[in-house]
């Protein structure tokens, strides 16, 4: 069995293979939104220090052991902040000696990195005072880290701070922090660079999970709704539709694992940069586009809230423009890939 | 109030109503983000009554303004201009006019009254959780017992039922003949012995629609309307306004109108690529303008519109899913959110969410293409 | 019978509504690429003169009538140029007492306006001495019109010149002409403006009639091939295709007769602008759309040359760049249209 | 030849045979606007041929080279990179590994020979005009007469079968059963009297497909290739890297390449609204390639691909359709042209035209979606 196969099949303990989505239902519109125990069980099977070396304490597994662990999260709805924890993981190692990574590691505390000052956006200007915006899961927080401009670099800070929470359609929600924090490191740009990156590329791969998932609901639905006395999925233009869902999905995989392979091979940034592009555009079309039809092609159904496909659409709309929308980084590929007659 | 509104030309008559309207349509009612309840819509409801103006289609002698084809359209484009919110309006639309063609006179001076005042508010109840599409495949089962019939089943999709005290169903009197020919219409009170009312939210939370279950429901023989077994002609002959109104290019205007002040919002206003999709819009929405002009036109010399007016169904609610498609990719975090957003009164999520029934309810966009194919291209089965 | 109907009507003594190509496959690829006998043939019926005043000797018919004709040759294919020849027809009219009209209108001599000095423009800047390109069907001209700048102004100018010619996909060509003319008449700037966005529309109905006709001959085949022992027009993903094309050729009538009725009431410069853009491009997208599908739902015979489908597809293809391509007329539009929410 | 080769690893092989081609395919051939008739293709092929590299794919006893997959696909990249014409190629990639799979000793030893030197040109011929996609309805009549058959019916969409001397056929051996089971293999020269043949022009006016006309034509009994009755089968298997190389996206590079200089040549590379567009395609372009490489990947593992890979055929020739779309609605009256734009060598038009058969043969991207319906996503018939 491959890392890959091993990570995914590990996976089942927190995002059940058969799709039981009782314990998601019944987080949704809780505070903090998760459950801490399997939070701590993440922890402990070692996939919030999945990006963090050995010799720090991670795992240190490659992007592609990552993207397949956040797809199966995906594909069960999980609502733990995998990607901010291994996000604000990254930031800690990164800082070398920085307080506190251990205990993230094991689960016992969960900083969320408060970067981004204004909607839509991968940069961190860090700047001081600026409150801080769309950190995911905060009310579950138990404290926050801060990248901080300071002269010539970036400061990590440490803060206490009581969010206020705006909520999602996924039943999670937002926090907007207004905190001054203690300084605890200096912050490699490069550093925070490439944790985006590689956060933005496992949403897309939590995307991924989420488009196939509802994907699979459907063609279940297709094969066993009955109408006009025959299953609706032996008429044609759904089949065609469905045809056309699947190469979406095959897309999407496509863009997603050669990115994260791209990473893996250690990637210059702006190569680095155009692959997790690349593999967001389509992951956050694509989730939207294949739930949006899932909906439909479950017609009147689709359209209730006690339906699950339904809460697959939710999540895309909350996790397409997460580490950016499909607008941004469009324009992003664009200005880090080569010429396409290479 | 009909006489004077006769004597004026359309010109006079729009300003007359755009008059009347901003001045009484309650201004915490406009634009509402969501289809209203009764408890929320009556204020306008009963000002609408007052005014006599409740039911613009209905002949004078029942009560209604007994507007022509032309000024029917214009009072509906000018509620429409200002945001005036749907009422409960299942009485109004459906019920009225069919009792009017196939009531008892019993009926007619029983039922049409109460609609008018807002004494009886109306659930429509035709769906089946087994038929879906396939409509005239309805199940719920009216045994003749003499006096009266027994109904046994259920139905669901049924808009606002917790909101309704009566309740017009298709039941199936008749099980040996093809399916479309056993089907009676019958009416009923919601507190009838045997019914009960689920709420199912919706995507966006709401309880707009309800499972209703019939459990041995009695209904008196003279609570059906027209002949035995006809129902399914009655109520597929229903199609008046409303295959026009779900066309209307207001909703794609009003979403487009919101893209924009959003992308204001984004900063992006003045993006390239969002202009350029922007004009490609507005190039598409004024052409949906043009095409609800024509049937509109058609409308007005009180001709009949064929199945293709289900185009415009097709392209108003399919542009309408697309513009809201590119307000969520354009609000960034703000896409996911589950009330507005804060600051600009903007919610992409919202939108999109309304987007989303308009291709499923009323013909889905699927079946809406079978019944073109055959009907306006005779393409073979 | 109506106007419109009646020059629809009209319109089958040279587009034969039966379908019978055999005129236009006779034509293509020769000089002058049409037939001298039927052009004075449509002078004698006065459509040369449709949007002139009667008192100049024209018809002075509308844009509705003039678009309803040209629909109908666009439905037939006729090659005869009939937008290129009114077009020359409107602006010796604009000139006032310029000579040439009468035998234009009549169908002795057909001059051809050389407006153009570049691709995909709408603007005749009458550059002196810069060579015109993209005359439709020079070949068959008997003298060339120029629009050359002057003081404050524009004037006309008749020129005899001998044009170099390149093939268009339809078997017609394009003239360059390089050539010094005499001045016969002062040419009103509005009036250009006027011709050109007539032009341009008419050439959107023309789009309409080679959509439609295509659309037409589709909706045959899909009722009588056989495939897998049925007529594959029961397929029903194609006859969600085909609903799609005709959802296209409704929105392009609907948008080019709304674009009609706009001139027809007289409108103000930037509104008769916008209407006509948003009919072009609507025109020029849906024909090539449709024609596409055309061809690809006959399959393998679509793609001969001796099917007529394909016709359509190289009548489309000249014709939805010919007064402005889609992306020049959704940019005009833009810069005339008022805002969508009034 | 193939010994030194097989020495080589992947990347030293690559460098090798990009060597080579720089160095001796034709200048004159590269990027041809169509595919090239045997006369125009004969010196490429010549070459190829007396390099020993004609027939990568078959066993080095036959000839051929002998390469394993990852050697293959390598050899078809390079190829593609130079814009190497297609050569003649029906003997190559479709007979020769039949024959070698399920001919006669007698026939491999006479017909294989004469494929490596460009002695024999084979046309294929499979399709029937009233079968169409349903390519086993074909009814190419063989009545077996003792020592031969006689053949009585036509071909169609022949690829260039004006330029063969032999031709290989499925026809219909047995009336009496399943349409697939009474189908056999003939192998006949295009000179057996009987046989006529019709060019048919295409869109590009360029006679790429004929008509295959059989009047009483002679088949000996020696000319069936395997056992009788089984021709479907053995024409079905064999599917190998053609699935895979109409899906490359080399054609949608090249396509997107052009695009970009016709902005230039246009005066709109620096559009916004363009820019927007190409960056779209840029995007599609990566993925259609991370689409390719997995499945290349896949093949050079020495895996077999299953019906999926219709999707990157459906992937690859939609999208090249759709960048010559927007190469047409760019080149403004250049679009209408009937040859190459004067000044800059692009051709929209042609292109636009050349992209369109790639979704109507090789199985019609409406077939395949049936196909991939079923097979892969299992959905009822």
């Amino acid at each position: 069995m491959s890392m890959v196969e091993m990570i995914r099949d590990s996976a089942g303990a927190v995002a059940p293979r058969g799709g039981d989505l009782s314990r998601i239902r019944a987080l949704r519109f809780t505070r903090p939104g998760f459950d801490r125990a399997v939070w701590r069980q993440m922890a402990e099977m070692g996939w919030v220090g999945l990006r963090v070396a050995e010799d720090q304490g991670g795992t240190g597994l490659g992007m592609a052991e990552y993207c397949a662990l956040a797809e199966e999260l995906g594909r069960g709805l999980a609502p733990e902040p995998l990607v901010p924890g291994v996000f604000s993981a990254a930031l800690l190692a990164a800082c070398g000696d920085a307080p506190g990574l251990e205990a993230l590691l094991s689960g016992e505390a969960l900083p969320l990195t408060a970067w981004q000052e204004r909607a839509d956006t991968l940069e961190a200007p860090g700047t001081p005072g600026a409150p801080r915006v769309f950190v995911p899961m905060a009310a579950g927080a138990t404290g926050f880290l801060l990248p901080v401009r300071e002269d010539g670099g970036l400061a990590l800070q440490a803060a206490e701070a009581t969010p206020e929470i705006v909520e999602t359609q996924d039943g999670g929600h937002y926090g907007t922090i207004a905190a001054q924090g203690t300084r605890i490191g200096t912050l490699p740009a490069k550093a925070l660079d490439q944790a985006l990156d590689e956060a933005a590329l496992a949403t897309a791969a939590m995307l991924l999970g989420v488009m196939e998932r509802s994907f699979g609901m459907t063609l279940d639905y297709l094969r066993t709704r009955q109408q006009f006395g025959k299953p609706i999925g032996s008429f044609q233009a759904l089949q065609h539709r469905a045809v056309d869902l699947q190469i979406q999905v095959t897309l999407s995989r496509a863009s997603v694992e050669a990115a994260a392979a791209t990473l893996d091979a250690g990637a210059a940034p702006a190569a680095r940069r155009a692959a997790v592009s690349r593999a967001k555009v389509r992951a956050a079309e694509a989730s939207l586009l294949v739930t949006r039809a899932a909906v439909q092609l479950h017609g009147a159904i689709g359209y209730t809230d006690e339906y699950d496909v339904g809460l697959y659409l939710r999540k895309a709309m909350v996790l397409a423009n997460q580490f950016g929308s499909a607008a941004l980084h469009r324009r992003r590929f664009m200005a880090n890939a080569v010429d396409a007659d290479e | 109030m009909g006489e004077s509104l006769d004597a004026l030309d359309e010109v006079a008559f729009r300003a007359h109503v755009r008059g009347w309207i901003e001045a009484n349509c309650p201004p915490e009612l406009r634009h509402p983000q969501r289809r209203l309840h009764w408890r929320d819509n009556k204020p306008w409801y009963l000002k609408l009554s007052a005014q006599g103006w409740l039911a613009p289609a209905w002949p004078v002698e029942h009560g209604g303004m007994g507007l022509d084809a032309a000024k029917q359209l214009i009072l509906i484009e000018e509620l429409e201009r200002h945001g005036a919110p749907r009422i409960s309006d299942m009485g109004v639309l459906m019920l009225g006019p069919l009792l009017i063609k196939h009531g008892s006179e019993a009926q007619k001076a029983h039922f049409l009254p109460r609609i008018l005042s807002g004494e009886d508010i109306w659930a429509q109840g035709y769906s089946e959780p087994n038929a879906g599409s396939d409509l005239a495949a309805l199940r719920l089962e009216a045994i003749d017992q003499g006096e009266h019939w027994v109904l046994n089943g259920q139905k669901t999709w049924i808009t606002f039922a917790n909101d309704a005290n009566w309740i017009f169903v298709l039941a199936r009197t008749d099980k040996g003949v093809k399916k479309q020919e056993g089907i009676s219409f019958l009416l009923l009170p919601m507190d009838s012995p045997g019914i009960s009312v689920r709420p199912i939210l919706n995507l966006d939370l709401h309880d707009e629609f309800c499972e209703v279950f019939f459990d041995a429901v009695r209904v008196p023989k003279d609570r059906l309307v027209g002949e035995v077994n006809k129902g399914w002609t009655y109520a597929k002959a229903l199609l008046g306004f409303e295959r026009i109104a779900i066309g209307s290019p207001r909703l794609s205007a009003n979403g487009l109108a919101a893209l924009k002040r959003l992308a204001e919002a984004m900063g992006r206003a003045e993006d390239p690529a969002f202009l350029d999709q922007y004009a490609r819009f507005r190039l598409e929405l004024a052409d949906l303008k043009a095409l609800y002009e024509r049937y509109s036109a058609a409308l007005k010399r009180g001709e009949t519109l064929g199945a293709e007016v289900s185009i415009l169904k097709i392209v108003a609610t399919e542009l309408f899913q697309r513009i809201t498609d590119a307000q969520l990719e354009m609000a960034g975090e703000h896409a996911g959110l589950l009330h507005p957003m804060p600051g600009p009164a903007l919610h992409p999520a919202g939108q999109f969410l309304l987007a989303r029934p308009s291709t499923i309810f009323g013909g889905s966009s699927e079946i809406l293409r079978n019944v073109l194919s055959r009907a306006l291209l005779e393409l073979p089965a």
